[in-house]
């Protein structure tokens, strides 16, 4: 049998050794009733080459980034990997490790973690950051729980101008709880900061930054508005290389940070597995979900690492733990550090300047085109909402064929925007590609107003 | 002997790592793209290295862990078994691996088209009606089931106020029970080490929203009175939900539907031989019964003619427990493994996991305690108790002893009802002869803590690092390196 | 600069110590008169991502054998290589080292070595095999050579049914040493064993096996031929997984084997690299070219691997060594060993008997086609030539268009063999690949027919 | 402590690591398909192992590999710089790796086109005027360049019989005039380690065919008159071949056709940074001027309007020296790497291979003799002289000793015509961090010469194995494993 090892003669020996006749014997305290007395349904059995080769062919039916430019972000993002990071992450050693639990023979997975943490404080100016999440949407929920649970307080305000998938996890883990999410409306693709959006009985104020429409929000406003209440501000991110240029949330005065860390040297894959990357306050460290790995001694006095303060966890405290969370996302954590390692302070403001450059020449061109525009004024970092002259839906469609993949239509999630496209530009578009871009935006554009016309 | 470098410690300024193309457009002066007081006034500090010292570092990272592609890993309830290699091809092809999540619906009729089908396969596996992917690991499975059974009472018009859990139960149950708002009532087990009907009698009560079973439990032993539990259960009303991270003892024998589980949850990177990467990502599919399937997160994959679909139109779901649709690239890999195997082979799967356990269980039970001493499944639970008593060594430290002899240690103190437990689980994918060198090695151990005790209390001796401070850590956390001044 | 870590600060204090002013002293040694007085005129440089592009761009521009059904062989086998071959070989320990000079720190790599050796000896029933040679063709060169030193003898004999590049290689690599090559015509596809092919100046016999054509010829003749007059037996092979099913040279007399090693677990790489395998008998082993992996002990008793039996190498003997070679094929070596460990006896067995089960499958159908046939009436392996209606290089042009590699011409290595096509079936066809395949050769064929009709 | 496992003695008769498909075609007794005496009577020895043991074995076998990825790598001669991982996902591309050699012309134009524009950029760097991409190392690029000049004098009618080497110069080049049929002369080295000029004179005549001439030279010295040498050399009608080893030291500075050389071999697997693999493959390509391009091995790679070819008819070609087109996945890697570099970026490469060498030789020079004691190119040659008659410890056992602080040796006991050898090349990818690392190392083992000797002489002490016997591995050939009886 594929994978397994033990030959019939060796399974007479085991069953001897045990005493037993058959391996039917092993299974004597399995009620009769409850047995499947037949085979398992399932697909005919294939050899290694026939399902690489079935696999691959259900792979060449997906029009992945390498076969349409992708110029959509909306929480996931096409930034260059470099090959350096999966052959170092994808090592056996690394890839086929459980959860360091023997600290001395995992002091390579406890110490990259480590320096996992240490990157992400860094990059988010944090003080502390956990071994990873399952995704930035879970790690806001989860930061929501953190919060109630540190303020004693019920009630959530949250942006709309948050990625709305987000705020659908946000409301699926705090609702149970009796947590109250109170969505604020964005005014021009931002969230004015509004001291009476807030009272006493206020938890957190949540906003994205940049958010979900690409803009710049007003987050030292919102730390003030929320300090004063005596709430917390917890900031969403869906890609935080954005702060290898912008001021960083902690630096804006953030209590929680709850973001997505697949931008950092983890591919597309069609939407996960991902990164979430929860970070706080030291002193709110204790009310964190999730791992953490601390550096102690040995009983020489050498360096080395743990996984510590683990009374918060569900392995130790059962109900009464900060979250449920056992196994992570700490293979993506891993590949993030090499990532940042690689790319170094200079290597990330210069990823973040070509997106905001490029993005900013799309954007620019965008607003040229006439029957399209920007939607919003504020400023933006690699994305933004482009106005439509026919539902954006069609419009993808129709630019897909020629090669793009255009954006995210936003009527899905917020009504009365049918017409209004999200597209984000990466440091891997180039020039060449924004300006055939542009064209097609451009004839798909007028064919739209044509066929509208034509209607009329 | 010094210490391993930090990645921080290499770091030398001005030197680079990466080879990023120079911008192609307009340099338009920054300010006037975005406003000079959102622009990051201090560099983040991060490390300044070159590839070759990055390539280097984690290289040597590695050398300093232990993974099945390196040694036996017979971390009970973990189900470390044999990852693939051709898993990995697969989950690399750009067809997956660059595919976008929000690209247009017709334009990933392959990767809908996997998830359905792998859908279809692990229904027929659990003998469950539909399933959800979007769960990133088991815990993760286990708030969608109960966020399923709490809607599935809300839509009676029914508000139930406690969970209840075997007291041998993974730390997450009740976690997660917490986190849906339930009280959670602990059942204890009887001295055969399944649950105690009578006690689970005393609980039981139309206040009860779901009593969680672990079947095969953590003991390693399969409930023998399952269906009359099941019974029970139903006869108040309540739901029956199964943590099937010990899903590898019955795969093709016994189904949880058949069982009278109503939902449960998988871990594709236990059962399904999914890498674990250190720690995750994992998968943690839940399957359910029809009267369920209305409650299920958003979306669920759905098959129309030959195409595939994303369905978010269902009015009754929890919502949505992450973005996108779950980890896929790991679905990916567990489909891969399903069909290589396919029915006998995941039957012959579960056959030779009971197999290697009870052949351990017989050969260890002269030297170390075994409480339930009686045919396991998948697993069993050791005690280093007569070592405790005897010797003065404690579990820990045998443990600890283990890693010099090459392998990784067992699962230790749990579950929680065995004292200085050992929890033992050598998987399907191990040979005979693995098995052997590992019982020699505890045998061996065991005459050192008659012989020498102090040699094992103070193992591990040929590691990377010795014994580690754990209290030091936890009494003065150092969770992150701080630059200089 | 990328790759150099090298900071300017760094440089100036390197200067400092080795007392020079600027890097430009440290050429002072090059004559003016040979400086390069201008920059390289070399293409624009290109960013990582780019050049990953660039190179995608020429890759897709290749009809690979993911996209062509592969039904050539001719020296380069399309064989299945199962993930873990170089998921293992390319591991960087592997990848990145040099020749191991140290044994002590590079006994991964020897032991790797000595296994591959054993294995290979094995497969070809050989008593002692090197640790590589460049190539098959290469190795068959070296063989001969071998030859003449072991017998003082200045003749080699050869089919004209080894392949065609190896005969080629041959008269290279035997030509300035004065060796005179003699060719045997084939009959039928097949090499008869004659005794007039031989006298007491014959130096070696060369025959493949099975042979350029797909043909098995009769070794165990020509074993009996030449060493009647004291002559040596080569044989070569482009395909060592026949003798998964076939008897092994080693068993039919061969005294030395120069095969190619590709189809053990090695690409196909547009033809490189590849693997030269070259395996003989104890006695010659003193005569050997490229190196040895022998076993021997530490200071402590414990086994441990070496380069050994160096004298015979170029570093050691110079202009009086076995060979030049130096750098050989080590990593596809470690490739085949890997390979080999997973197939194991019953796997190679496996493979050899899908190939010949397949090939015959549609060796059976191509003899039914009319106009078409198989052109020799020899037991053949995985490969026979295919008599075409018109010629086989306009055949292979049409049927590529429907997806099929449909095999080699022959008119370009055999005078007047313009219709005849050499065709190879592995065990990655499948019978519906097979059964399109004669489909397409049989369209293309009436095509063909029909056009030669016309022009008459 | 017991030795590391072979595979075979992992070996379980039965046991499998493959998944290979079901014949799909009809089953036809063996008999009809083959004559019975051509079937295999046993089956080869090979080991029977699970896939999962086989990975485990190769797995720490790696473990027991010393690599660059690991560590510095100062192997004089043999250019040890960085391969970057960017290489292998090139190199990997399925339009690449799974392509046919024999797929039509007009089907591999990508491959053609790299073939060629890879062509383009060498014959740039190193100002000649012709390319063949085919040979599969250096040494074979030796043997491509002799039978070019053979064919080319056998073109004029001319039958020269002898190839000048330098008593410097590396093994294959003599070995290489030997299977080119030449007598070799050997040319003495003169005291400031450039080629004697007068010896040169002496050997030169209308027999000589060739001076093999290695630039900078294996002392890691620029030939000083190597105009003046080619202007002798060209005087007799013989021609100047470059052993371009070490070409990384003059890359963009100094071209070796403007040196008076007429055809050279370059080691991709060196200056162009393709992986050495454990001992290869390699790629040597060989440049000409124009007057020896006709006899090149076929096929070359030629570009017709925006077609590309290979062209085969080349009536005066020396022929094949192997199968195809040459060791094409290296080819890729070089050319990922010319093009990563740019102009700018190899000269740098040269300059500051240049650079590290001539700091390491001036920071060891007060420890350790270097004979030719002036400013290197990309290495230098040291020497253990002075520790041998000082503390009779040999330059083998400083290597060995090196091997324990982390460090693999420099290349020991060549050239030939140093006493007790140390070769050191730096290569421009380590950083001063680690040549400073490799400095205090070296120290510290002169130190331990003076004061411990016997810890150097029976040094290694930490690696896997011990010092190992090579005497009696020559004495007693054990060249494979033996099933037993
Ligand atoms: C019995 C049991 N239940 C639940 C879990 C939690 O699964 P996961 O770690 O995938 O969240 C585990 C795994 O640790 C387990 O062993
Ligand atoms: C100076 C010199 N010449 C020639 C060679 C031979 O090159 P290769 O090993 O690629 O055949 C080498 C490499 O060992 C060398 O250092």
């Amino acid at each position: 049998m594929r994978y397994i090892p033990t030959t019939p003669e060796e399974r007479r020996r085991m069953l001897e050794v045990i005493g037993v006749r058959s391996v039917e014997d092993l299974f004597a305290d399995v009620p009769q009733s409850v047995r499947l007395g037949r085979p398992l349904r399932l697909r005919p059995v294939l050899s290694d080459p026939e399902v690489l080769r079935y696999l691959g062919g259900l792979a060449e039916r997906n029009a992945h980034a390498d076969r349409l430019a992708c110029f959509v972000g909306a929480g996931a993002y096409d930034h260059f990997v470099p090959p350096a990071v999966w052959q170092l992450a994808g090592r056996g050693e690394f890839l086929t490790a459980y959860t360091p639990y023997q600290a001395e023979v995992m002091q390579g997975e406890l110490q990259a973690t480590y320096e996992y943490q240490t990157m992400v404080c860094e990059l988010l100016g944090m003080e502390v950051a956990n071994a990873s999440m399952y995704d930035g949407a879970s790690a806001l929920g989860e930061a929501a729980v953190m919060a109630r649970d540190l303020t004693g307080r019920d009630r959530v305000v949250v942006s709309q101008a948050v990625h709305p998938e987000y705020r659908q996890v946000l409301r699926t883990y705090t609702e149970p709880l009796g947590i109250q999410v109170v969505e604020r409306r964005h005014e021009g693709g931002i969230t004015p900061a509004d001291p009476r959006a807030v009272d006493t009985r206020t938890a957190a104020v949540v906003v994205q930054h940049p958010n979900f429409f690409g803009c710049l929000e007003d987050v030292r406003g919102w730390a003030e508005v929320a300090h004063r209440v005596g709430a917390l501000l917890v900031v969403a991110c869906s890609d935080p290389l954005a702060f290898g240029l912008l001021e960083p949330p902690g630096a804006l005065g953030a209590d929680i940070v709850a973001a997505e860390g697949q931008p950092l040297g983890n591919p597309l894959n069609f939407g996960g597995p991902y990164l979430g990357i929860i970070a706080t306050r030291n002193k709110f460290v204790r009310r964190m979900p999730g791992r953490l790995v601390g550096a102690t001694v040995d009983r020489y006095g050498r360096r080395g690492f743990v996984l510590t303060l683990q009374t918060r966890e569900q392995h130790i405290r059962r109900e009464k733990a900060t979250s449920n969370i056992c196994t992570n996302e700490a293979l993506n954590a891993l590949a993030a550090a090499v990532y940042l390692s690689l790319l170094g302070p200079q290597g990330v403001r210069q990823v973040a300047e070509l997106c905001l450059r490029k993005a900013h020449y799309l954007k620019a061109q965008v607003a040229q085109l006439e029957g399209v525009g920007v939607l919003f004024a504020a400023p933006t970092f690699h994305e933004f909402v482009v106005r439509t002259p026919r539902p954006a839906a069609a419009l993808v469609r129709a630019v897909a064929r020629e090669g793009f993949l255009a954006g995210l239509p936003l009527g899905r999630f917020y009504r009365g925007m049918q017409n209004a496209l999200l597209v984000c530009v990466t440091e891997t578009r180039t020039r060449d590609e924004i300006d055939r871009f542009v064209e097609a935006l451009a004839r798909a554009s007028r064919r739209g107003r044509a066929a509208v016309g034509g209607r009329r | 002997m010094t210490d391993f470098p930090l990645i921080f410690e290499r770091s030398v300024s001005g030197r680079r790592g990466y080879g990023l193309p120079e911008p192609d457009v307009p340099a338009r002066p920054l300010e006037e793209l975005v406003p000079h007081h959102a622009l990051r006034q201090r560099p983040p500090a991060l490390p300044e290295v070159s590839e070759l010292e990055v390539v280097r570092h984690y290289t040597r990272l590695s050398h300093r862990n232990y993974s099945i592609d390196e040694g036996f890993y017979p971390l009970g309830s973990c189900t470390m078994k044999y990852n693939p290699k051709l898993h990995e091809e697969a989950g690399r092809l750009p067809g997956f691996s660059r595919l976008h999540p929000y690209t247009p619906e017709e334009l990933v009729q392959g990767a809908l088209q996997l998830l359905w089908e792998l859908g279809e396969e692990l229904r027929e596996l659990a003998g469950m009606d539909a399933v959800s992917l979007q769960p990133a690991a088991g815990a993760h499975g286990e708030l969608v089931g109960l966020l399923v059974v709490r809607a599935y009472f809300a839509s009676r018009g029914e508000r139930r106020s406690k969970v209840l859990v075997p007291d041998s139960a993974h730390g997450t149950n009740p976690a997660t029970a917490a986190m849906v708002g339930y009280e959670v009532v602990t059942v204890p087990s009887d001295p055969r080490g399944n649950l105690d009907l009578r006690a689970l009698k005393q609980h039981l009560d139309h206040h009860t929203a779901a009593l969680m079973l672990t079947n095969p439990n953590t003991l390693g032993l399969f409930e023998e009175h399952v269906d009359r539990i099941a019974e029970r259960v139903h006869a108040v009303g309540a739901q029956m939900y199964l943590d099937g991270a010990n899903f590898n003892a019955m795969v093709g024998i016994t189904r949880p539907g058949d069982q009278g589980f109503d939902v449960m949850h998988m871990n594709l990177h236990k059962t399904f031989s999914t890498p674990h990467g250190g720690g995750g990502p994992g998968a943690g599919v839940v399957a359910v019964k029809a009267h369920l399937e209305p409650f299920l997160p958003v979306p669920v994959v759905v098959r129309e003619a030959d195409r595939y679909r994303l369905d978010f139109d269902r009015p009754q779901s929890v919502g949505r427990v992450r973005a996108f649709y779950g980890n896929f690239a790991n679905l990916v890999r567990a489909y891969a493994y399903l069909r290589t195997l396919g029915a006998d082979g995941l039957r012959a799967v579960a056959e030779h996991a009971v197999l290697h356990a009870n052949y351990l269980r017989v050969r260890l039970a002269p030297y170390y305690d075994v409480p339930y001493d009686r045919i396991c499944k998948h697993e069993f639970v050791a005690s280093g108790a007569r070592q405790k008593k005897r010797d003065g060594v404690t579990t820990r430290d045998i443990a600890k002893r283990l890693l010099d002899y090459g392998f990784h240690a067992p699962t230790v103190y749990f579950p929680l009802i065995v004292e200085e437990a050992l929890m033992v689980e050598p998987t399907e994918t191990e040979s005979l002869q693995t098995l052997d060198a590992f019982v020699e090695a505890m045998i061996a151990i065991d005459r050192e803590c008659r012989e020498d005790p102090e040699r094992v209390r103070t193992a591990p001796h040929t590691t990377p690092v010795g014994r580690l401070d754990e209290v030091r850590a936890a009494r003065h956390p150092d969770l992150r390196w701080k630059p200089g001044p």
